[in-house]
């Protein structure tokens, strides 16, 4: 039976998860880059969303969440076949969660743009997004949410850790790696040309994750609640985290800085945010402040690649951090909604496998979805276009006419 | 009459405008200039990467001034700008031919 | 009796379509002007936004929904007179029917913005958005939602393709062809001072689109999520129509043109929006995306009028299509909610003869509001003002004072 | 017992006015001030938002609502004890009421970053903000909402004329008084270095502001509808005063000042948006704009105090002013909800009190905390981090990088 | 070969430009200046609050010509930018002793 | 004393720079300044209309040298700014009468 409560907030749910991409991640990135690229920034998350969305709708939606095997849904629903105006999902109009779950499909190709920007050719971003929804987010979608595998070991992921942050952070790394780096990288490159648009599309993605997570809950009650609770504190948590590590480390701490702790906070909490209580949101906002922090380095420095705008390390790090410590703080005991008939030990150990597994998975199908690039599109924009500029070169226009 | 380009720190641009109105100079133009020099740029970090900013903004000044003037026009500046910092900037001259007021046509010392 | 979860929604809904204007809309058509405008742009529309607030108080709301002839409401609400915290529309509170409309009276006018920015007199923009919505967005509105003479005859215009976009976006070439071209028309003008901006706004409206179309449900529900969905289909086929079709002619698919057809989408979507099923929603989208970009060229290089931002060829042309071909996908037999006892034909004759009287009205009402505006305040502003820019010449302030 | 109608708009309604803050007002802010200051500005905002969000789950929370004497709450809440997942607050989640009072926690002490901008040190600004909400926001916050000594003489302040906008007023001014003025106050200031983005940031205050008045209904049902009626009537009412004075006086409507009457209207209905009807609301907005608009000019000409963006002359004066006229406009008579068993008389002299007693307080300890900051970290930048802006003195950053 | 420096009006660049390919000259500098002179600047009032802003945005060009063309390239930015009102602008011409175009190498008039 | 002109590919800034350093002139001062020549701007289309930017992004660069060090700024200028394609830009050179370090008050060849 519809709820019109709970519909109430999965429509609003909708609206914010896609205003975290429109206009949020885009511009969060676009503050990042030089002002040459910044169109192409933009125009990259506008284009994705676009495609996402019709691929959704053709076939994504029914490889996630239609019946099939453990490993992909069938094609039963594509085109959504067989949905009516009064299909239901739970207590909400199915329409309306073939929505909520678009908007999820359409920021996870969408968090990719950070590793390749200032480089990638335009045609290359729509062939890669498109290959990597049907290849590898349907897929581990189902896995998760769609009753695979993953769901059968009883793997906890409620709002994309798994989904959307090991996937996306993970695949980054590797089109970074295949694109090659910046020139300049790491030492040489430019500074972001607008730290003022980085911390208003972190605030954006702030408010409109809370659709995100406690939108997951697909109802407006008890858990909703406590989902945008949890989720807020980790964000406060993890912002804080990285303000104090700039401030002793380079004694003054830095406004992209701490709207970097805000998303590496609010990735992190993502796949715990429906199991854990207050003291796990705290804990995963330090804890993914962190480590995050530290990952930054050891992508940048260590690995040496190119991942422009840090996916892997605060997005596919902290996702994966905060899905390993919703074993510990889903229990009961700290105020979690309780493990169920797991103990942590057994539930670490599925959450391990799903991380691992997704890793892997997305690292390689990534790497032939990049193969299939070079050999169609081509991956890396000419030297003169990545010196004029993506803006100019790939969409003959400047983000600044003034 | 004499072209003078000064080079100065953009927070002394009252100062300077004050103490050229002084001696009665009203005229000149302003440009927003990168400067290298001595005083080195500074440096930058985002998210554990450091950016090297290697200028450092000033002020350029540009002045149309009577021959006459210029040994006082240059002195204003001088003091004016002056904070005794590396980066204080120079004080350029130039000889100047010609100079007209587009507006009224007239030309030399009157134009200005 | 009031539904929580229908109110929720329409709470919701409501600030989102004020969320369209402000600063949504404004900022889209901000990023399209000379920076010397840009403020005259934003101070159009939050000016139009307080005053069409206050007329909708006064009387606009009793004009388009109290009791009264075919032609127009009464006064009977005017001044909201009668109307108590718990009087009741629907299952929503009245007070709120009115709120959420008087977004729609907010946004209807703000878009003329569009065809006069640049060069009109701040005063006129004033008088002509006062006298418009009086003279033609109340009794239109009447017409088609106020029990008037087009809902009579079963007009289908869910969210406005009638209401909002064929009037303002005719009444706005009117404009246009009265004030005159900015100079250097057509090929002469300068380019969009900050094309990021104009996503950004782009962006807002299609978030706030949502509670335009899906709030028009008026209750949360299986209407609210099927408008949503196909709302937002329309919008991303659109998009990637434009973008085909630029990348295809020009060789670059542009920032600026993208997002052009997003708004294109989501205007030839608004009536349809809750009455097609998601084949409706990629046709329309479809639609609209290739007839509003002939449509540009059409107005900009064969009537040579100076529409400045497409106010007719994108809202008005859009919502026209939309209008006539929700008589089509509105049928069972493309997944839409039925016609009831109208066939395609005579639906499709109700919808032509809902177009083409509203478009003579508000052009000829218009006219005469403008000779209305010659002969007061004036029209169009001077030339001393317009090469020195409208925000400095009518409001004393920079945009940018870097 | 949990109403998901109820649940789903107070979601909502938590997301709107955490938007407020960020980025609302912090972009509404940042315009205002020079370019190379916009970053702190940013910072201040975001730094308090996420300090206010840990506070108030420590202890600030249970000070103001936990059990506890007429002054103050106990600690009976601190670290949220004893609350979980399933308790409940009237009928949304506790989790719930937690986060959207935490919202209220945010925005006040960011309320206070307009007075001390472009010269304040950032750990000043932490320090002072981290005390104040344990010993101003929290105590008055309980007075008035939590059960203390002005609830029980019966107060009327639905969503924060005293506790929000009365304490962060006077704070403000006590504050900017002991910074000391900008260099060239009054009248040798540079002025604000971006009004687009002012309008920006109004615009999203407008709209959070939804969340702010309607949300605190605590449900969706009548008394939210009318809230937002007559906060929008407020906000839109006191922009046209603000406009037509302005054009009045200075020949030129500005749209920094355009939106200054925006905030001054929001602020002013604040206090009375549950109680008011629509009369109430148009008044409302009328007595804001007029008066802020003479409280500005108080403030910098006659007391000559550098309350930098007018915290006090808007926000304090709005909220004293609706908070007093509430008494009057709740009244039956103006259609309002009508006073109960109090008169006009007795209910003003209620409201009296409770703005005196809480502007008194606010002063007085706000004080006391400035001679605790110029103890420890300190109050004032050095002049060079003041001349170098505070940017790149205090954060290592620079706001533009073209 | 001499070296003009143009302060104009901004809105005059157009017809400016369009005067000196009349006589066929095409290449110059453009910069975005600030301006103090006899046209004063404006006063914004914000809040209440008067901001004197004492420049005026002005465009300054440079134009390296042949010693024979300088007085027919002054006459033609004279006359295109020329309004007659205040602030119209200045011409001043100075001394250029060489010139090279980079991609060549040519030098003196064979560079312009 | 001389004082160059160079305006350059912006692109080119670094390497000009470090050739500059390389015969240890650290001074300069670079404006960001629109360019007119053989180069032709460029065509933006927004929503099926063209718009004709007719000017180039260029910088700029200042530099005051001794007599004696012109000819070989001049020439590590143009080595590394070059990359062959039109619109690599211009090298100018004017005579500098006098010099003057603000901060110092030294003159001449020493205030460089
Ligand atoms: N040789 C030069 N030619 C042109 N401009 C110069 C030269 N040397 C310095 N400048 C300008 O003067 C500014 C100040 O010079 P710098 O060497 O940093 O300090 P100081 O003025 O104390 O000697 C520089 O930033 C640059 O803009
Ligand atoms: N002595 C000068 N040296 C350099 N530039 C000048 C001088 N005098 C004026 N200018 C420039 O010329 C512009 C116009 O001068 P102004 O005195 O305002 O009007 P007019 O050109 O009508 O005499 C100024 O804004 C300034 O940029
Ligand atoms: N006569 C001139 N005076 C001043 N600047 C010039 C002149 N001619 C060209 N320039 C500058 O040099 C730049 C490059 O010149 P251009 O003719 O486009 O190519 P090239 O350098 O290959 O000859 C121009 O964009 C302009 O900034």
């Amino acid at each position: 039976m519809i709820d019109s409560g709970d519909t109430a907030w999965i429509l609003t749910a909708t609206a914010l998860v896609l205003f975290m991409t429109l206009p949020g991640l885009a511009l969060f990135y676009a503050g990042l880059v030089q002002s040459k690229n910044i169109l192409s920034v933009l125009m990259h998350c506008m284009a994705i969303a676009c495609l996402a969305s019709v691929l959704w709708v053709i076939a994504g939606y029914s490889l996630a969440f239609a019946e099939g095997s453990a490993w992909v849904g069938g094609l039963s629903k594509a085109f959504l076949s067989g949905v009516t105006r009064s299909s239901e999902s739970g207590t909400i109009p199915e329409t309306l969660f073939i929505m909520f779950q678009m908007t999820f499909a359409i920021i996870t190709p969408a968090l990719m743009v950070g590793a390749y920007v200032e480089r990638i050719k335009f045609s290359a971003v729509l062939l890669i997004s498109g290959l990597w929804i049907f290849a590898i987010y349907a897929p581990v979608t189902h896995w998760v949410w769609g009753g695979g595998w993953l769901a059968e070991m009883g793997v906890l992921d409620f709002a994309g850790g798994i989904v959307v942050h090991v996937t996306a952070g993970v695949s980054a790394l590797v089109i970074a790696w295949q694109l090659g780096p910046r020139a300049g990288f790491p030492d040489g490159v430019k500074p972001p040309h607008a730290p003022w648009m980085v911390m208003v599309g972190a605030a954006m993605l702030w408010v409109g994750w809370f659709g995100f997570n406690a939108g997951s809950a697909l109802s407006a009650g008890a858990d909703a609640g406590m989902a945008m609770l949890v989720t807020h504190l980790s964000a406060a948590v993890a912002s804080l985290v990285w303000m104090v590590i700039e401030w002793v480390r380079f004694g003054k701490p830095s406004l992209v800085g701490i709207v970097t702790g805000t998303i590496a906070g609010l990735a992190t909490i993502t796949p715990a945010s429906g199991y854990v209580g207050p003291v796990g949101g705290i804990v995963l906002g330090l804890a993914g402040g962190i480590i995050c922090y530290l990952a930054v380095d050891l992508v940048k420095r260590k690995m040496r690649i190119d991942d422009s705008l840090d996916v892997l390390a605060v997005h596919g790090i902290g996702g994966a951090t905060g899905t390993l410590l919703a074993a510990v703080f889903a229990a009961e005991a700290f105020g979690g909604s309780g493990l169920g008939e797991a103990t942590m030990g057994s539930q670490f150990y599925v959450q391990t496998v799903g991380v691992v597994a997704t890793a892997i998975f997305s690292g390689v199908v990534t790497l032939i979805i990049c193969y299939i690039a070079k050999a169609t599109t081509g991956l890396r924009a000419s030297d003169d276009a990545i010196i004029e500029g993506l803006d100019f070169a790939d969409h003959g226009e400047n983000g600044y006419n003034k | 009459m004499k072209w003078i380009v000064a080079v100065i720190q953009p927070h002394r641009i009252d100062a300077v405008r004050e103490a050229l109105v002084g001696i009665n100079i009203q005229g000149l133009t302003v440009t927003e200039v990168k400067g290298y020099g001595r005083q080195k740029g500074h440096t930058e970090v985002y998210r554990g990467a450091e950016y090297q900013i290697n200028y450092v903004p000033k002020l350029k000044l540009e002045i149309a001034v009577d021959g006459d003037l210029v040994d006082s026009a240059v002195e204003a500046i001088a003091s004016a700008a002056q904070t005794g910092k590396i980066g204080d900037g120079k004080i350029f001259v130039l000889d100047l031919e010609s100079a007209l007021r587009i507006r009224t046509g007239e030309t030399g010392g009157a134009s200005l």
